[in-house]
Order: structure tokens, then C-alpha cells, then sequence
């Protein structure tokens, strides 16, 4: 089972939990698993088949970059956090 | 992961390999590219700040003898509204294209709205003043407040505030606004004896490179489109080129040449597309350059904001809650860097009960680009000198303040992740420790001020090929473009891992065509990400050089060992040979060898200093004068200490000029009324002291060596350093950037 | 910027004649450090550049104490400092000689320039104004005439030259015995700015240096030509040296000033400056005369 | 158009002719007609440095300079100051103080040094400071530079 941290603007749909925790080999089944008892969810992280741009995942602290393919393990923990963006980005990632 | 303490190449201070070049004026930079048959190409640009673009009648410009071509945005491709990953990011390629030349609104003074190629830059100079534009002026909106008011101008009509994925039902210039939460800043405020909040503002700054942007561009008949300009991610200038003009990105080959500084604000593009487009229109090659003007008004700079932040302490120095709100301008379309402020902004210490309110903010201004450690400075110079007054309240010396709320390895970051591990508490013992913090301030107006200044770093993606040439040298091939001497901290890892000298490493910076995909130079990554890469390409080449010995003494490789530049076998035989003999041996083992590396590291290691500045201020002027200045910083490992430090002093000042006199001086129709060197003033030679360099080295375990970033780090500290020196000078809290004399003399009351 | 003729004029005749034959679209060039910069940035539209600065009357440097200084127009700052004598005689020009631009502007830039260019933040017009400077002035008709450096300009960027006019050189009296000149200005830089406000003063003293015989004071880029405070000035003829009476000329200065708010200086701040300023050239001068 | 100007003058050393528009610069004549390209661009109005050459012995800032008023003259610029096998003391001294980080402004620093040192072989701390206002870098913050410049007074006087 890995424990979502729930950002506090995303809280609406979890009746404020902060903390949610659902089943999930990879962080697609992850996600699934979190729309099916929270809906909305999806279209908040996710553009289509892809994490928005605007958001960045944490697991177990390290930022991934392989989107949803990301494996998780048994026990993760998951922060999705507002993407640092700078330079390039509209809504983009990481530079200076 | 850090290997070994006693390195050869590593901690040496070598001659960069790239130096004689440019000592005696011969490297080629972007604007020195010369080729035959160029056409030169000009801009116009909007002299309104927001305007409809009724019409654009190109007429009288073409028939100008001597003119070749003009283009407007007509001339784009159609594109998608859409977000694009860019690969090295991700941005609107709507949004791309019109701020490469202006559609149906020019939303700043010095927008492209047009350009010209013509024989040459006199003529088509000339030409521009023959393209009839009608304007409808709008009313501009400047600062971040008041662009987020109800009644504001809108800049784009279609716009709603994006809260994590949730649009405003009204259309708003809030692109974004986003929140970080932990634990309950009510209930720390209730355990604190001391509570301080301070609102902040800044003006907007620029990088203020001294090569103003250029590119040369040629589009041949097979569709093939070669640009050859100054920029900080040769890849990056070939996506967003083939996105905005939907070329392939196969059919676009960027050459990147000598670059004359960046700070992040050489990766986003502006006249490369132009270029591209008057090459498509006459099917010659146009060099198209910058003025200094057009840098100012027309390129990307770091943006004004507004910071409150609030913090609670106990009155034996433990920070019990802390909030910040931070409003920052966008520039004309969305995506300033308030997400790292607001990643930044705490992050040094350990906040149990915090919230960060973050808002994206478009306003009549250029487009923000990053700059060296986007948001943090503005960041810091708020939550860095609430810190000065809760230190002040509590009767604690700040440096001890830092020692006891130093965030470690382990405690939940505002934004909900672990915190790395980085030398936050070291960097202020050395601060602590060096003769500046204990010496006597003399005179009068004088004072001292600290503080520290944190970044996460970036790590991205690099790729590097080494070549073994037979006179046992290497030829490196990279993908970073060098701006500050990372030819040679690249080619110094490769060197470490072989055994050879730094200068048995030739190190080139490749075109897209002929190196694999490389980020920018920038986050600080490049010495860290592409060192990296080196450093793996250089194990691929010691491994095929063991398996040649090997081959050559007829044992197998498993029998053959390496160290200190010496291949040697294991089992008794005695037989011993050095990377030069062996590389000439090559032909007759099997041909050329050939490393490869890439990397994508995941753990950068954020890094982190501490400033230590005394000024002085002339009481009936308001001129803050610089007299003394330490920067400590984490390095992790210097590869090479002398560009590290060059790192820490270029920053410092950086930070320096932001904190004194830097800023984009607007009139009331919104227009920049300082776009010169000459009044925008970034610090001369003579407004400063020696820079004393200090540095730190806490191994980054995420690298082969403990490499950390270092660039940006620097530049956070100094305006909170300042401004808490200047109110030990006078006793004035200075809370608006930049503290130029006439702000001065208004903080204390004399005007 | 528009295409422009280059002619070396060879004699000061041919260069009022050249002058003279294209009328407001024609104007000299000695070190072209604003000149240049103005075409390029179409702030100035010309037909020609008459380039003055190889003339022998606009060369001139000469000084001596009986006679005072003969200064080109065209002579560049450097060789002005580089000048011992000259230095010493007049130092409140020095001073402004010596803070122009950067070094490499130095090298070029004309005294003569910087008053022609008219700029009411002009580093060496108070001086020149302080120091008496006569400017004279060839007419293509052959003529000269001489005129006060106070009454050059007489707008921004406007001066008293008539079509075909060139400002030949300087005569800057002899420093009388006791005397002295200071000038400074604010800027934020330490280098590399244009004043905020620029303040200069020449004081003669009596034998004892304990009060004021005569003085002059003028202030830059705080009214639209660089000012003589010429009823300040007067007010400290026969004044004790001390501080009342030094701000009591600082805030006669002050209330004379006419300040505009740029994106150099608001008007509060310049008028600020303007007290601050006049204290410390009037107290320079003194100094060195004290000194000397 | 008014005609090209002819242009007969000595560049570090040799004899040089070029023609040129009268509102051509000395450094765009550098960079575009003659291909001299260590001069660099980067105000074009005399306030950074970055095109700083040595006109008659005396440094000036090539943007503010026409290329017409060349004639006669003798100019010094970067591509001049090397031998062939032997950098100038200043570009040692650059390069082993690790003064230069991007580079562009470099060889206006080191013409600028050179004007400097050729006129005031001991400079002070300030003096150099001073002298060098008008170049700016910034990359540095001009700690290396100005202690390069210190070394290279070392060596040449």
C-alpha cells in the first residue's frame, strides 16, 4: 500500500484528508486506484496518458521522471508537489 | 558513491583548455559567425506596453532597395494551444510563437512584431521604419498587485487561474496559484514569544550578459535548418525552434558558439525562429543580432514581487511557524519561477508548522526567463531579514539561530518530501570561523549583516563520447555549452578517472548533429550532470582499455587491474602499462575505442551558503557602500576550485547589484525608461571590494566525486545580507529591493 | 540611423564653411562620445559630420599664471589630467575631467563636447561656470566672438550657436591668490553614471582662510540647463567660514533649484542632494585652498 | 548615399586599407569589414567596454569611434598583442588567475590592462579599479580580474 500526501489545494476531494493511502503497482494503477475512491483526482495530476507538467512526483523523496510508468513499491510514499518551473517553462519543470 | 579523497586531476587548478582562445580574442562567439552571402535581419518591436495589433502592412518595407524579405507573425505555421513537452521542459507553443512575434495584442514594450532581412544591417535597420502598424493602445498593467486586482486589464482575455489543476470560473491574469502545507502554523504561532511579519517587494531585474543575443540561421532546399547563435542548451534552442516553426526536430541542427554569459536567460529563444523564418523566405543565410535595448526590453528578465512572510520563534531561538505568501510577475504569459521561491523559501530550516502561498502573475513585461537560482533571491531577502529581526528580538546572534533551525537530513520539507542532506550547519561554522565575522567594524554608518541562501540544484540530462587518440591523449565530445569554465571541470573527471593530466583531455562542445541529447547549461548542473556523463564515458573507456591489455599480455580481462593511471595484471606475470602506452597499442588490439556515458542523475544535492557583508552608508546621500564581503559555500567537491570560486564571487555581486541598484524603471504607459548600461546599473569594478570565496565541501552522494552545483547559490544571499547590514548601519529596515540611494534616504526619513 | 557624410575639416574656416552649408543637419565631431551614440540611436538625424578635432585653434593647452588657461575644444579629458600644472590650477575641472564615462570615454571626450552637447547633468559645465571660462565662438563669416560659460546652453540640448557657429576654445582666468575649485556629483555607481546632481565652487579666501572674499557655485541636472547660483554665490562674499554660513548658501541653493523626477532621481531627492552637494563642493574648495 | 570613405591606417603594426560608409563604426569596420572579431559588441554606446581597442596609445571604446576617422592612425587591438609563440604577460597572467569565466568582455580587460600598465606599471588596488570602471564583466565580480592584473604588473615591471 503506498501513502499519498494529498496537497492541501486537492484536499476538496478527500473531505480534507492529507493523507490517503490506496494499492498501486506502478503510479498509473496508483492514480486509478485513487480516482475510484476519490473522483477528480485524475484530471487534477494527469493530461491525458501523462502527468501534467505543472505537477512533480516524489517517491520515497526522489523526484521521478518516469511519469506514470514509475514503478512503486510496497511501502512508498508519494508527495505530489507544484513543479518548480523557471526558465523555458510555461508550465515547466526545472531550469535557471 | 563518492569514491576516493586523494584525487590527481580533481582539486588541481588547471589552465582551461578553452583559454588561450579567448585571451587573445579568437573564439568565435554567436555574433563573430560569418559566412557568405549573409543577409542581416532587424526587429521591430512594439514601442506600446499593451496594444491590439489592428493591422501590419509590410508594403513600403519590402520595396526599400536592398531589402529581402519581412515576416510577421502571418508567417507562422498554424500551432495547437497546447502544452508541449520540449523535452528539457515543458511550455504553451502558442504562448512560444507569440511572444517570438506578436499576434493579435503586443503585451510589452519591445515585443516582436516584425523583422526585416536585407544586405545589410544599416539597410535594414532602415527598413523597419517603413513598416505601418496600427496600434489600439490598451491600458498596461505593471506590478504584481495590482495585475491581480478584480478590475485589472486583462492581458489575456481566455485566461483562468489554475489551482492545482482546478480553473477560476472568471478569467483572471493569475495563471496559477498553488499552496505548500505542513502541520499547523496557528498552533506554532501560540507556542512562539516572538512572532514578526514584513511585507517585501522587488523590482524587476535582468541577467545583464554583456553578449546581447544573436543567431545566424540557413535554411537550405532540402528542408535542412542549420542556426548557429549563443545559448545555453543547443538542444533546447532545436526544440523550441521546431515547435514554434513545426519542423522536425531531425531536420534542425544547432551549432553552438562561444557564449558570452547567460544566467538562464540565453534557453529561451526570441530571434533564432526569426532568423530561420527571413532564411526560409530568401533562401540565404541571415545573421540576426540584439541591441542592448532590444535585451533589456525584449528578452526575459527575473521579475518584481511581492513577499509577506510571517514567522513565529521561541525566545530561545526555535522558529515554531512560518508562512509566506509570494506574488510574482510572470512577465506577458505565464510561468515565473514562484514555484522555486516558494520551494526556497524555508528551506534551510526545519519548519514543522508552515504554509506557502504561491501565485503566477502576467503583467505588461516581458516574458521572465530564469536567473541564476530563479525566485530564491527574492525569497530569501524577505524570510532572511524577518530572521535578522526575530534574531534582533531575542537577543540570539543570527549565525547561532542558523546552527539551531538548520533544516537535516530527513526533516519533511514545506512542500511534503524529505529534506537531503547538505552542509547547511558547516557552511556557518565556517562563516563563525573566519577572521571577517570576528573583526572590529570601524567608523561610523557602518554595519554587518549575514545570510545564507539555499538551492535544490538540477540534474538533467547529459551525454558524453570520448575518443582515444593514439598519443594517449582523449578527445572529449559534450553537449554543454561552456559558459564559466566547464570544459574543464568536465574534461578534469574524465581525466581523474584515467589517470592522465587535465590537459591530456581536448574537450568540444558538439553541435545537435553530433553529440547525444544534452540539457542546458543552467540549474547549476552542468559540472555536476555532464561531469557525470563524463565520468561514466571515461569507466566505458577504462573498461574497453582493460579488455585491450588484456588482449595485449593474452590473460583475461578479470586478470587486469587499473590504478593510478597504470593497467596492470594480477596474477604475478609483472607486466604494468600506462594509459599513453597502452593507447598507442590500440590498432594492433582490436581498433579505436570509443566511451560513451550518459546520465540522468536523481540526487543533485541542493546546495547552500552563508554571506557575511559589512557596508557602510553615507547618511546624508543614501549610498550603501560595500566594504567587506565572504560568501561561504556547500560545494560538495570543487573540481576546480578556482571556477568555483569564480562561481561564488560572480554570484555574490550578482546579488550585490540586485540589492543596490539593479531594477527595470517603468513610466505610466508602462515603458522601460532605463534600457542602457548606462542606467541600469550593474556594479563596475569600482563599487566593489575583494570577494572572499570560501569554500565548503560536504560530498553530494549522488555523485561520482560528491560534485554539488554551485552557480546559482550564490546570488540568494546578498540582498538580505545587505539589508541586514544596512540596518545595523542606521537602524532602518530597508524592505524594498533594490535599496538605491533615493529608497535610502526615504527609509530614513530624510526625504 | 540614417547614412551621414564624414569631412576632416582641415582649418577652422572650412570647418564653420562646412557647418555653415548644412545648417542644423550638419554638426562637428570631436571625441563623438555623445555625438556618435545620438545618430546611431536616431536621436539626431544629420547629413555630416564635420570632424574638428585635428584643428591646431581647437588643440590648443596651454597655461600659464599670468594668463590663465587656453583650452581647446576638442582636447580629450586625459590630456587635460595629464597636465601637473593644470591640474593644480584648476582642480574643480579636474575633478570633472576626471569622472566622465569610463577611462576609454576619457580618451575622447572633449570638454568643448560636453558643453556643446548641452546636457543639463553635464559633469564639466560647473566647473567651467565657476571657474570664469570665456567660450569663444567662430562664425563662418571669419568672426569670433566671446561668451560666458554660464550663458552657453539655453535648453536641454540647446546652446547659443548660430548656424555655421563653432566653439572654438577656452580662457579660463588665472586662479586669484587664495582660491580654489570642487566639483563632485551624486550618482549611485561609484563610476559610470550620469549626476543625479552634480554641484561645483570656486572660493577665493582672505589671507587668514578664516572667511569668504568671493565665490561661485553651480549646480547640475537640477534645472533644464546647468545652473549659476549666481544671488547664492554673491550672498557669501564677505562671509566667516563656518558651517551656518555654508548652509545657509546650501539652502539658498536648494530653494533655486527647479528639479524634475527622471529615472535618475526624483525631484525630492535631487533637491535633497542639491543641499548636500553645495556643502561639500564649497567645503572642498575651502579645504584645498586651506590646504595648498 | 554618400560615398564610401578610403581609409589608409596601421593596425597592430600593418599596413591596412579599407572602405567604408561614414556611419560605420570602428568596430562593426573591425568585425564586418575587416573580420578583426575579438573587439566585442555589447552596449554599442560606450558603457560596458567590451569593444575597448588602443587608438594612438590611448584606450577608447571602438563603438564610439568611426571607421572614417581612422586614417593616419595607429590602432592596437587584441589580435595584435600575442607573439606567436608567447601570449602578452596580461594574457598569462588571465589565464592563471582564472579571470575570465565567459569571456566576451576579456579582450576589452586586457587591452584596457595593457593601456593601464603601459602608462602606470605599479598600479594600486584602487588605481586598477578606477581604470578598468568602464569594462564590465559579469561573470566574475572582478575579484580574478583584478588580481590578474595586479600579477601581470608583477611580471612586466
Amino acid at each position: 500500500m503506498a501513502t499519498i500526501a494529498i496537497p492541501s489545494l486537492m484536499q476538496k476531494l478527500t473531505d480534507g484528508a492529507n493523507q490517503v493511502v490506496v494499492e498501486g503497482k506502478t503510479l498509473r494503477e496508483v492514480i486509478n486506484n485513487l480516482e475510484a475512491a476519490h473522483p477528480g483526482f485524475k484530471d487534477r495530476l494527469c493530461d491525458g496518458d501523462r502527468i501534467r507538467p505543472s505537477i512533480s512526483v516524489y517517491i520515497d523523496g526522489v523526484m521521478t521522471r518516469e511519469g506514470l510508468h514509475q514503478p512503486i513499491g510496497a511501502e512508498a510514499n508519494i508527495h505530489f508537489v507544484p513543479a518548480i518551473s523557471g526558465g523555458l517553462a510555461s508550465h515547466g519543470k526545472e531550469f535557471s | 558513491m563518492a569514491e576516493k579523497k586523494d584525487y590527481k586531476v580533481v582539486g588541481t587548478r588547471p589552465i582551461r583548455h578553452d583559454g588561450v582562445d579567448k585571451v587573445t580574442g579568437r573564439a568565435l562567439y554567436g555574433a563573430d559567425f560569418q559566412t557568405v552571402g549573409l543577409l542581416h535581419g532587424k526587429v521591430l518591436r512594439s514601442p506600446h506596453a499593451h496594444a491590439r495589433i489592428k493591422s501590419i502592412d509590410t508594403s513600403r518595407a519590402e520595396a526599400h532597395p536592398g531589402v529581402r524579405a519581412v515576416v510577421t507573425a502571418k508567417d507562422f505555421p498554424a500551432v495547437e494551444d497546447k502544452i508541449a513537452d520540449l523535452g528539457e521542459g515543458a511550455a504553451n507553443v502558442k504562448d512560444l510563437q507569440d511572444n517570438v512575434l506578436a499576434g493579435d495584442k503586443a503585451l510589452y514594450k519591445g515585443h516582436q512584431v516584425a523583422a526585416v532581412a536585407a544586405i545589410d544591417p544599416h539597410t535594414a535597420e532602415e527598413a523597419l521604419e517603413l513598416i505601418d502598424v496600427e496600434y489600439e493602445v490598451l491600458p498596461p498593467v505593471i506590478k504584481v498587485l495590482d495585475a491581480m486586482k478584480e478590475d485589472a486589464p486583462l492581458l489575456h482575455e481566455d485566461m483562468h487561474t489554475d489551482e492545482m489543476g482546478e480553473k477560476s470560473e472568471k478569467p483572471s491574469n493569475i495563471a496559477a496559484h498553488f499552496q505548500h502545507k505542513q502541520g499547523d502554523p496557528e498552533k506554532g504561532y501560540a507556542e512562539a514569544d516572538v512572532v514578526v511579519e514584513q511585507e517585501y517587494t522587488t523590482e524587476t531585474v535582468h541577467q545583464g550578459y554583456i553578449e546581447p543575443h544573436n543567431a545566424t540561421a540557413l535554411y537550405n532546399p532540402d528542408g535542412q535548418l542549420t542556426i548557429w547563435c549563443s545559448t545555453q542548451g543547443a538542444f533546447a534552442v532545436r526544440g523550441q525552434v521546431s515547435e514554434i516553426l513545426q519542423i522536425p526536430v531531425s531536420k534542425v541542427k544547432v551549432v553552438p558558439m562561444e557564449i558570452g554569459g547567460g544566467f538562464g536567460g540565453k534557453i529561451n529563444v526570441y530571434i533564432k525562429p526569426i532568423a530561420a523564418m527571413l532564411s526560409m523566405k530568401t533562401g540565404k543565410p541571415v545573421k540576426v543580432l540584439m541591441s542592448r535595448a532590444d535585451v533589456f526590453e525584449g528578452t526575459g528578465p527575473t521579475p518584481g514581487s511581492y513577499v509577506r512572510v510571517k514567522m513565529g520563534a521561541t525566545n530561545d531561538g526555535r522558529i515554531t511557524a512560518a508562512e509566506a505568501y509570494l506574488a510574482f510577475e510572470a512577465g506577458a504569459y505565464p510561468g515565473s519561477p514562484v514555484g522555486a521561491a516558494a520551494f526556497c523559501v524555508f528551506s534551510p530550516y526545519k519548519v514543522e508548522n508552515g504554509t506557502v502561498d504561491g501565485y503566477d502573475v502576467v503583467v505588461n513585461k516581458p516574458k521572465t526567463a530564469a536567473y541564476r537560482a530563479p525566485g530564491a533571491t527574492n525569497a530569501a531577502f524577505a524570510a532572511e531579514t524577518v530572521i535578522d529581526e526575530i534574531c534582533e528580538k531575542i537577543g540570539m546572534d543570527p549565525l547561532e539561530f542558523r546552527i539551531l533551525n538548520s533544516a537535516t537530513e530527513g526533516d519533511i520539507r514545506i512542500d511534503g518530501p524529505p529534506a537531503p542532506r547538505v552542509g547547511f550547519i558547516e557552511t556557518v561554522e565556517a562563516a563563525k570561523d573566519h577572521p571577517h565575522y570576528s573583526a572590529p567594524l570601524e567608523g561610523e554608518n557602518v554595519g554587518r549583516g549575514v545570510a545564507s541562501g539555499y538551492w535544490p540544484n538540477f540534474g538533467m540530462k547529459s551525454s558524453v563520447s570520448i575518443n582515444v587518440t593514439a598519443d594517449g591523449t582523449i578527445s572529449l565530445v559534450e553537449g554543454s555549452t561552456d559558459i564559466g569554465g566547464t570544459r574543464a571541470s568536465i574534461a578534469m573527471q574524465a581525466a581523474e578517472v584515467l589517470g592522465i593530466p587535465a590537459e591530456s583531455v581536448t574537450p568540444t562542445v558538439a553541435d545537435t548533429d553530433s553529440v547525444g541529447y544534452t540539457d542546458v547549461t543552467g540549474g547549476s548542473r552542468t559540472a555536476f550532470a555532464t561531469g557525470y556523463a563524463a565520468y561514466e564515458a571515461a569507466q566505458d573507456v577504462k573498461q574497453q582499455m582493460i579488455e585491450r591489455a588484456a588482449k595485449l599480455w593474452e590473460v583475461d580481462a578479470g586478470e587486469v587491474q587499473f590504478a593510478d593511471g597504470v593497467f596492470s595484471s594480477v596474477n604475478g606475470k609483472e607486466q604494468e602499462i600506462d594509459f599513453k602506452g597502452l593507447a598507442e597499442r590500440l590498432d594492433e588490439t582490436g581498433g579505436p575505442v570509443v566511451g560513451r556515458g550518459t546520465a540522468d542523475p536523481s540526487q543533485p544535492g541542493p546546495s547552500i551558503g552563508l554571506h557575511v557583508v559589512d557596508v557602510e552608508v553615507d547618511p546624508d546621500t543614501g549610498k550603501i557602500q560595500i566594504l567587506r564581503y565572504t560568501a561561504t559555500q556547500d560545494a560538495g567537491k570543487a573540481i576546480h576550485p578556482s571556477y568555483v570560486e569564480g562561481q561564488i564571487q560572480g554570484g555574490a555581486v550578482q546579488g550585490i547589484g540586485w540589492a543596490l541598484n539593479e531594477e527595470y524603471i517603468y513610466n505610466e504607459k508602462g515603458e522601460m525608461t532605463n534600457a542602457s548600461f548606462l542606467d541600469y546599473r550593474i556594479p563596475t569594478c569600482l563599487d566593489l571590494p575583494m570577494i572572499d570565496a570560501v569554500i565548503v565541501e560536504v560530498p553530494n552522494p549522488g555523485h561520482p566525486f560528491g560534485v554539488r552545483g554551485v552557480g546559482e547559490t550564490p546570488i540568494i544571499a546578498p540582498p538580505a545580507a545587505i539589508a541586514n547590514a544596512v540596518y545595523r548601519a542606521t537602524g532602518v529596515r530597508l524592505k524594498e529591493l533594490p535599496m538605491s540611494p533615493g529608497r535610502v534616504l526615504k527609509a530614513m526619513g530624510k526625504i | 540611423m540614417r547614412a551621414f557624410e564624414y569631412v576632416p575639416a582641415k582649418t577652422v574656416a572650412e570647418a564653420t564653411s562646412l557647418l555653415a552649408e548644412k545648417g542644423d543637419q550638419a554638426k562637428p565631431l570631436a571625441g563623438g562620445t555623445d555625438l556618435i551614440v545620438m545618430v546611431r540611436e536616431n536621436r539626431r538625424q544629420l547629413d555630416r559630420m564635420v570632424d574638428i578635432k585635428d584643428l591646431p585653434e581647437t588643440n590648443v593647452l596651454s597655461y600659464s599664471p599670468d594668463t590663465g588657461l587656453e583650452l581647446g575644444a576638442a582636447v580629450p579629458c586625459h590630456e587635460i589630467y595629464a597636465d601637473g600644472a593644470i591640474s593644480a590650477a584648476y582642480p574643480g575641472l579636474i575633478d570633472a575631467a576626471k569622472i566622465i564615462g569610463g577611462t576609454a570615454i576619457q580618451g575622447r571626450a572633449s570638454v568643448g563636447g560636453n558643453l556643446c552637447n548641452a546636457s543639463p547633468a553635464a559633469d564639466t559645465i560647473p566647473p567651467l561656470i565657476v571657474l570664469g571660462a570665456i567660450c569663444v565662438i567662430a562664425g563662418p563669416d571669419g568672426s569670433t566672438r566671446e561668451v560666458p560659460a554660464e550663458q552657453f546652453c539655453t535648453a536641454p540640448g540647446q546652446t547659443v550657436l548660430e548656424n555655421g557657429e563653432l566653439l572654438v576654445s577656452f580662457k579660463i582666468p588665472p586662479p586669484p591668490k587664495n582660491s580654489s575649485s570642487f566639483y563632485l556629483r551624486f550618482i549611485p555607481r561609484n563610476e559610470m553614471d550620469i549626476a543625479v546632481v552634480g554641484a561645483g565652487a570656486s572660493v577665493v579666501l582672505d589671507d587668514a582662510k578664516t572667511s569668504i572674499v568671493s565665490a561661485r557655485i553651480s549646480l547640475a541636472a537640477v534645472a533644464p540647463t546647468p545652473l549659476f547660483a549666481e544671488e547664492v554665490s554673491d550672498s557669501l562674499a564677505g562671509k566667516e567660514i563656518s558651517d551656518e554660513s555654508i548652509n545657509a548658501a546650501a539652502e539658498a541653493a536648494q530653494a533655486i533649484a527647479s528639479p524634475i523626477s527622471d529615472m535618475r532621481g526624483t525631484a525630492e531627492q535631487r533637491t535633497h542632494l542639491v543641499g548636500v552637494l553645495t556643502r561639500r563642493a564649497l567645503n572642498g574648495a575651502i579645504q584645498r585652498v586651506k590646504e595648498a | 548615399m554618400p560615398k564610401k570613405v578610403h581609409v589608409q591606417t596601421t593596425i597592430n603594426g600593418e599596413a591596412v586599407e579599407y572602405l567604408c560608409e561614414p556611419r560605420q563604426s570602428l568596430l562593426e569596420v573591425l568585425r564586418d569589414v575587416l573580420h578583426l572579431t575579438g573587439a566585442k559588441e555589447g552596449c554599442n554606446n560606450g558603457n560596458c567596454g567590451a569593444c575597448s581597442v588602443i587608438l594612438d596609445g590611448r584606450l577608447v571604446n571602438s563603438c564610439l569611434v568611426l571607421g572614417a576617422e581612422l586614417e593616419g592612425k595607429s590602432l592596437e587591438t587584441i589580435e595584435g598583442l600575442a607573439e606567436p609563440e608567447q601570449l602578452h604577460p596580461i594574457q598569462d597572467a588571465f589565464l592563471e588567475n582564472a579571470a575570465l569565466q565567459c569571456g566576451i568582455c576579456t579582450p576589452g580587460f586586457i587591452m584596457a590592462a595593457k593601456a593601464l600598465l603601459d602608462q602606470n606599471p605599479n598600479p594600486t588596488e584602487h588605481e586598477i579599479r578606477y581604470w578598468l570602471a568602464g569594462n564590465l564583466c559579469r561573470c566574475t565580480g572582478y575579484d580574478k580580474i583584478v588580481r590578474a592584473v595586479q600579477d601581470a604588473a608583477q611580471t612586466t615591471s
